[in-house]
């Protein structure tokens, strides 16, 4: 009797862990534990700072990728949004071609133009999705290679540096980055938690026929999704490029598994209505966290692909864990 | 209160991928004559075989709303397998026997996860693309192998006058056609795709139908993946690389919803395939821009599926039931 | 359906296997660190895709190996942003050194920027930096050149034989710089001998055998009197000649019908090819010499010594005539003697 | 009777994550006899019949099967031992023929081989479908069917494995009165034919006009049993809930106000419906009766802006609002219950809050960015909570879908109590809700008249719209075909007019 016991509180416990939105934050803090004695160099300021610098850009990408999960679709042109906004922003602003060559106002121009490109992509994707009620997983991927093949044939394949310094500051120093990740995810966050925009967001991803017959346009909002997507995506490029101090239209092009990756061992789900920035934010850091002490112990890029694999197979295991563990089937 | 029976309209909606495909082979034909010789038509063919018989596999797992992202890293861990037998002297029956029990194996990874352990295919087929590339890198060590004549003449050899893939490619079709359309499992997929929970009441062994799905995507990448090699003579280390994007395509421009329930192997995904192929090799008969492939082809994919959803708004407009006869 | 505890412990076993992998790779790298003087030296490459930077990764590997360095590698997979987080994961472990391929020569300009702040030295293997403060050491075959010259032989060939060609190029990845280099050493070539050869097909690759193979035998389809190719790499080789089996146009050199056949790299199927008599020319990088000078640039900088920024790889162009004479120092003839 | 009965339950016990939801359920089904069971929602009806079909499997307790121990570990060995089960929602496939749905796990093969022999297939189901008097083709797919022919092809799937014991739960709530009658008449030859059935429905006259014997379940336990003539309505009634209801229907206070809430005018669709003219005033209860597919859901669904009308205007508290989207419409005081609560009602997975505020989202936003005012928005969730008298254990952050039914439809109905709507439309809004929770839906909707909402309800059951509205109109073949006030209300005028006018094929 006492072993039942004592088993269903190992339970209650165990489900409390499971359940709290921490959940992933204690994966990190135990991957840590673990994993430092091992790896030279890991609980250093400097890989801290490192390990900041690479997180940023990414957390942004991803809560993009989480809004547009939140409604029940997806977004796979995400990463040719970086690189085709990577090279507008270049072409704009850039020392010997750009007409906004060396004017004071290069940097804030030049940055709304990348939020501009940004955001056209998102909102063709929203319009060919909501209008014509084409599926976001075709949309999106006819995107991806649309817009990669449009930004690499717009610069010939050439990268473009010159770059003013005010903005590569953007993305270069890491102050300046920390800020900018913040405002926007405390922006998200505050948008999905409080606004009615949030609200509709999770209501459409749950059961669009009802949000619609509720007055909620679906419409408008998922469009509102993917223009927000390509947006951050745009933020995410403004990051990088000031990393790389150059426009390239191949930016990013390989991040596409990690930001879906890590957004979904954040705990959103693929089938709508459940996610939130605290969770993408935990699982861009597991995800970050793993990629550089598997750099740092100098594994191969093969042994890390694997890993990441089975990292990501390991999470949704646990995912699956918890919605078993959770309220009762009746 | 029967629908209407089948008016023009509703003919010419049914038929619009065909008259789509017609369309994009008329206009490259009239742009570049060579396109529309029977060599050319051929050879389209042959290079669109290994993109259709993938995306056979794919529209099983499709019909029963599951997604397999890891198709492109079955063939290339199978052709890396291969070719290390290959190079290492063993015979070819060997070779092609260990890429297929890749393929099987892989499908069958899949499959315990999905099922047993209920985690959502996008995820599972995700973290096997990984797992799957990193484990074949490995074992190539990212070199480049080629592959002995015997395996190129494989794809060179004809029987009656048939190349072999395009042999190949009718059996695959032809069986797949056949079990979807005319035996009790192949039934019994598209219950489990158009409602899980009542085709488990209805007493469908819905895991074993799940299960067997994703083993015959895994095989039928394998089997993709040797006939594209067939053709390369080489292993490379992007080999396969966004095969599952391709296959995917190339079922949802055959008619083969996302959702689950609907499409079919024979026209819709050989189309979808075909189709492809000719948007690459018309550009390339016609000599155009490389920059501008990616661009274009993601064009044509856009405006196949909108075809494809005006055509089903309409299709639904027209086959709505009527409660009342009005002029 | 399976109990949850039983599942749970099935992931926990799942997870100590992944951390005994990482376990046990982690004392590989600390036991090698242990030694007194040697150097620690960073290598990081973009890609490992084609043999090419497979050889040039090994032959670093050995020559740090001989000279009793340790190597910590990273691969990026051609990604700039995560390249560069590799190498300040090697400046944070304090590395005496560092090899870089950089993706292009500009994306890299911040990766030395930080090198040089932490005081670490940094040599670029075959790709060079743009012009700028940042400072690098370069050790670079050009690419423009080679590939000119290359295709100037099979140019001189294809004027032998006295007929017109028609010619094909297989073009790499658009946004790879070796590759746009290569391109434009092939066009600088082929200018102002048009009345010899025509180029009738452009082929994108993106690097990728099976896009070599299926645009090459359609564009053999749309001009079937194509007999002048040239690839961007050698790797593509097999591709090409599964193509021009298929067309029945693979011939050796001499016989009527034979394709004119042109690379670049000099691996190990280019020496092959070679000898049987099926490719011309294919200009050679001296993937030895590169790595040598790598390292080498790598210990006289830590030392103090200057080396000047830009170490040239002449390479040289091997075709039949030579073959004998260049073959030794063909780094494809060393690899397939292996 | 000498031959075993035809299913035994003895001592049947059920446990879900340590709730007893069946306790030591003990009763049998004789052949030939058709055996009512009736009890509220989460009674246990559905979890016993699970078990029966195999979908479930009890904690303790035996069922005998015609004499044979019988323990199902799933539905294919149920059906092996000639148990059938037609689930309330259709376990149909739309994607597939009507033959293919009969056969699914059955398919006649040829010979040993595993392809379906399709000619003995179309035999076979020609021969059902005839069978259960439905004239269609086998090869038809599904989705093309009505509700109650979907029925009839439930059946048909029954007899095609010669069951010898049949449960239908809720079989009539989307038939017509036709329909149902045509239903009945078969399940009566089935009975003839020796087989023995499980009646599962809340409407209480459908029970007694078929069964044979009833028992009913409480809480998990067996409560009465015996044959139907033995229990009035009144007590089967009270025996259901433990208590005894005085009275099914509210009292009305209120009366319509000179206020015109709805106007409809001409209002036609090619193929739907056909010059819809009619009012709602203010305080007003209007109901409207139909066959199924008369258009009565269809005519519901353009009122509220979500399908198209070719012709005819709206008006809605005096703005005529035709040709607006739903979002306008509710913006000027329209409000809409729909009959399918899963797609258009409720979102299932989110919190009982969050599909309580979904409506008055708009109300609670402050300032420039929208943002949702807490405290107010939390006020207004218990507000409504205590208007719909909803469940008291449920939390607010639960999600709807573990509620019972009838708690689910106070949810979908209570979303619209904050904006005082001023018409609501609800289309059945008491299907499948149990006895109890029924009252007080009623009571939430005449205190909605009483508060000034024009009401317009939409149900197949006439008792109910006898019971509450002011006015009924009667809709067939997409036209309105009567308008009776409270002293006309008559069963079988309201049904003569309902009853299509010419048959059409």
């Amino acid at each position: 009797m006492s072993d039942a016991a004592t088993a269903r509180s190992w339970r209650a416990t165990a489900a409390r862990v499971l359940f709290s939105d921490y959940f992933v934050l204690w994966l990190c803090v135990v991957y840590v534990a673990v994993v430092a004695p091992f790896t030279p160099g890991f609980l250093t300021l400097e890989n801290a700072g490192n390990l900041l610098a690479t997180l940023l850009p990414l957390f942004v990408v991803a809560l993009g990728q989480t809004l547009v999960l939140i409604t029940g679709g997806i977004d796979l042109s995400v990463t040719s949004i970086i690189g085709l906004c990577s090279i507008t922003g270049a072409l704009a602003m850039n020392d010997d071609t750009g007409w906004l060559a060396r004017s004071p106002m290069a940097m804030p121009v030049g940055a709304g133009v990348m939020l501009a490109a940004g955001a056209l992509v998102g909102g063709f994707n929203g319009t060919a999705i909501t209008r014509f009620r084409m599926p976001p997983f075709i949309v999106t991927l006819a995107s991806m290679m649309g817009v990669s093949g449009a930004a690499v044939w717009l610069t010939q394949s050439k990268t473009i540096n010159r770059l003013p310094d005010a903005f590569n500051a953007l993305g270069g120093k890491t102050t300046i980055a920390l800020v900018i990740a913040l405002v926007v995810g405390i922006s998200v966050h505050v948008m999905l938690s409080r606004s009615m925009f949030g609200r509709w967001l999770y209501a459409v991803g749950h059961n669009a026929r009802t949000a619609r017959v509720s007055g909620v346009p679906v419409n408008g909002v998922i469009l509102g999704a993917y223009i927000c997507s390509g947006v951050l995506a745009a933020v995410a490029a403004i990051l990088y490029t000031g990393q790389a101090e150059t426009g390239s239209p191949v930016l990013g092009q390989r991040i596409l598994l990690d930001v879906i990756g890590a957004t979904v061992i954040g705990g959103t789900s693929l089938f709508g209505g459940r996610g939130k920035v605290l969770w993408t934010l935990f699982g861009v850091l597991f995800l970050k966290l793993v990629d550089n002490s598997l750099n740092l112990l100098s594994l191969s890029l093969f042994t890390l692909t694997i890993v990441k694999g089975v990292v990501i197979l390991l999470a949704a295991l646990l995912d699956s864990l918890r919605t078993r563990l959770g309220p009762a089937d009746r | 209160m029967r629908p209407r029976p089948s008016s023009p309209g509703i003919l010419v909606l049914r038929q619009a991928p065909l008259i789509l495909f017609a369309a994009i082979v008329l206009l490259f034909g009239a742009l570049a004559p060579k396109f529309l010789t029977a060599d050319n038509a051929i050879n389209v063919l042959i290079q669109a075989v290994p993109t259709a018989i993938v995306a056979v596999g794919m529209t099983f797992v499709l019909l029963t709303a599951g997604v397999d992202l890891s198709v492109g890293a079955i063939m290339f861990l199978g052709g890396a397998i291969a070719g290390k037998l290959l190079v290492g002297g063993q015979p070819l029956p060997l070779a092609l026997g260990a890429i297929l029990a890749v393929g099987v194996a892989f499908g069958a990874l899949n499959a315990v996860f999905v099922t047993r352990l209920r985690i959502a295919p996008f995820i599972v087929t995700l973290a096997l693309l990984f797992i799957g590339r990193g484990v074949a890198l490995t074992i190539t060590q990212t070199r480049a192998m080629n592959l002995p004549d015997s395996f190129l003449q494989l794809g060179a050899t004809r029987i009656a006058g048939v190349p072999l893939p395009l042999m190949v490619l009718g059996a695959v079709v032809l069986t797949a056609q056949v079990v979807l359309m005319h035996t009790p499992f192949g039934r019994q997929i598209y219950a489990v795709g158009n409602h899980p929970a009542n085709a488990r009441r209805a007493g469908i062994r819905t895991q074993r139908i799940l299960a067997a799905v994703y083993i015959i995507c895994g095989f039928c990448a394998a089997l993709g993946g040797i006939l594209s090699l067939a053709q390369l003579g080489a292993v490379s280390p992007k080999f396969g690389e966004a095969y599952e994007f391709k296959a995917i395509a190339a079922a949802v421009l055959g008619g083969t919803s996302l959702f689950g329930g609907r499409g079919a192997v024979f026209p819709g995904t050989v189309l979808g395939a075909v189709l492809i192929q000719s948007i690459e090799t018309g550009l390339v008969i016609l000599n155009a821009d490389p920059y501008a492939y990616p661009v274009v082809t993601a064009a044509v994919i856009l405006i196949a599926v909108l075809v494809d959803s005006v055509r089903n708004t309409a299709l639904s407009r027209l086959t709505q039931r009527r409660i009342r006869v009005d002029a | 359906m399976t109990h949850p505890m039983k599942f749970f412990l099935r992931v926990c076993l799942l997870a100590a296997c992944t951390g005994l992998v990482g376990c046990q790779k982690s004392e590989t790298t600390s036991a090698g660190t242990a030694g007194a003087k040697p150097l620690t030296i960073g290598v990081a490459f973009e890609t490992l895709q084609t043999e090419y930077w497979v050889a040039g990764f090994e032959a670093i590997k050995a020559d740090l190996k001989k000279r009793g360095h340790t190597m910590l590698e990273a691969v990026s997979d051609g990604d700039t942003n995560r390249q560069f987080d590799q190498v300040k994961n090697f400046i944070t472990r304090k590395v005496d050194g560092i090899i870089l391929v950089p993706k292009d020569a500009k994306t890299c300009l911040p990766i030395i920027k930080a090198a040089n702040a932490a005081n670490v030295p940094i040599v670029l293997f075959n790709r060079p930096a743009d012009k700028s403060d940042a400072k690098s050491v370069a050790v670079v075959a050009d690419n423009f050149a080679l590939t000119r010259e290359t295709v100037a032989y099979l140019v001189s060939e294809a004027k032998k034989a006295g007929r017109k060609h028609k010619a094909a190029i297989l073009i790499g990845d658009l946004g790879d710089i070796n590759a746009i280099g290569r391109r434009d050493g092939f066009d600088a070539a082929i200018k102002g001998s048009e009345s010899v050869v025509e180029v009738v097909a452009r082929i994108p690759t993106e690097w990728n055998q099976e896009k070599a193979q299926a645009g090459l035998v359609n564009a053999l389809q749309a001009s079937p009197d194509i007999n002048f190719i040239f690839t961007s790499s050698d790797f593509l080789l097999p591709s090409i000649v599964s193509a021009l089996k298929t067309a029945g146009k693979y011939h050796q050199i001499g016989m009527p019908g034979h394709v004119i056949l042109g690379g670049f790299d000099g691996d190990a199927t280019a020496y092959q090819l070679l000898k049987d008599g099926y490719l011309d020319a294919t200009g050679v990088q001296d993937v030895y010499f590169e790595a040598a000078q790598c390292i080498q640039a790598v210990i006289d900088l830590r030392a103090g010594r200057t080396v000047p920024d830009l170490i040239r790889d002449p390479g040289f162009v091997i075709h039949q005539a030579n073959l004998q004479q260049k073959a030794a120092q063909m780094w494809g003839a060393q690899m397939s003697k292996k | 009777m000498t031959s075993a009965p035809a299913v035994e339950f003895q001592g049947i016990d059920k446990n879900f994550s340590g709730v007893p939801v069946l306790r030591a359920v003990t009763f049998s089904v004789a052949a030939g006899r058709t055996l009512g069971l009736v009890g509220e929602n989460g009674a246990g009806k559905s979890t016993l019949m699970n078990i029966l079909g195999g979908n479930l499997r009890s904690d303790h307790g035996r069922m005998v099967l015609a004499g044979q121990p019988y323990a199902p570990g799933h539905p294919t060995d149920a059906s092996r031992r000639g148990v059938a089960f037609i689930h309330q929602d259709l376990n149909l496939f739309s994607n597939l023929t009507i033959a293919e749905n009969i056969f699914l796990t059955s398919f006649p093969r040829l010979g040993g081989a595993p392809w379906i022999a399709q000619r003995r297939l179309h035999t076979r189901t020609t021969q059902l479908l005839h069978d259960v008097g439905l004239d269609l083709a086998p090869d038809t797919p599904v989705e093309r069917l009505s509700t109650g022919e979907c029925q009839l092809v439930e059946i048909a799937r029954a007899l095609s494995v010669d069951a010898r014991l049949i449960i239908l739960d809720e079989p009539t709530t989307s038939l017509s009165a036709r329909e149902t009658d045509a239903l009945f008449a078969l399940l009566r030859r089935l009975q003839a034919q020796g087989i023995a059935l499980i009646y599962i429905s809340h409407i209480l006259e459908h029970v007694r006009q078929l069964c044979h014997d009833v028992v009913v379940l409480r809480d998990g336990a067996v409560v009465a049993q015996g044959t139907i003539a033995t229990f009035s309505t009144a007590a089967l009634i009270s025996a259901m809930v433990g208590r005894s209801l005085t009275q099914l229907y509210p009292t009305r206070h209120g009366a319509a106000t000179g206020e015109m809430a709805l106007e409809v005018k001409a209002v036609s669709q090619p193929g739907i419906v056909r010059a819809i003219d009619f009012t709602v005033r203010r305080g007003e209860v209007v109901g409207m009766f139909g066959l199924m597919g008369a258009g009565r859901s269809e005519l519901a669904r353009i009122l509220f802006g979500l399908e198209p009308h070719a012709s005819g205007e709206i008006s809605i508290a005096g703005q005529p609002l035709a040709h607006a989207d739903a979002r306008r419409r509710i913006e000027h005081g329209l409000a809409f219950v729909s009959d399918d609560r899963r797609h258009d009602g409720l979102c299932l997975h989110a919190s009982i809050a969050d599909n309580l505020a979904l409506v008055s989202l708009r109300s609670h936003a402050r300032g420039k960015f929208k943002l949702i005012d807490r405290t107010g928005w939390q006020r207004a969730i218990s507000r409504i909570r205590e208007a719909v008298r909803l469940t008291a254990k449920a939390n607010d952050d639960q999600p709807v879908q573990t509620l019972s039914g009838g708690n689910q439809q106070k949810v979908a109905l209570g979303k619209w109590l904050l904006m005082s709507p001023a018409v609501l439309i609800l289309d059945e809004p008491t299907r499948g809700v149990d006895v109890g929770a029924k009252f007080d839906l009623y009571q939430l909707m005449l205190d909605l008249a009483d508060r000034g909402s024009g009401l317009l309800v939409i149900s197949s059951e006439i008792e109910e719209l006898i019971g509450i509205c002011d006015r009924i109109l009667v809709m067939s073949q997409g036209e309105i075909r009567g308008n009776f006030r409270r002293t006309e209300f008559n069963r079988e005028t309201l049904l003569t007019a309902a009853l299509p006018r010419e048959t059409q094929t």
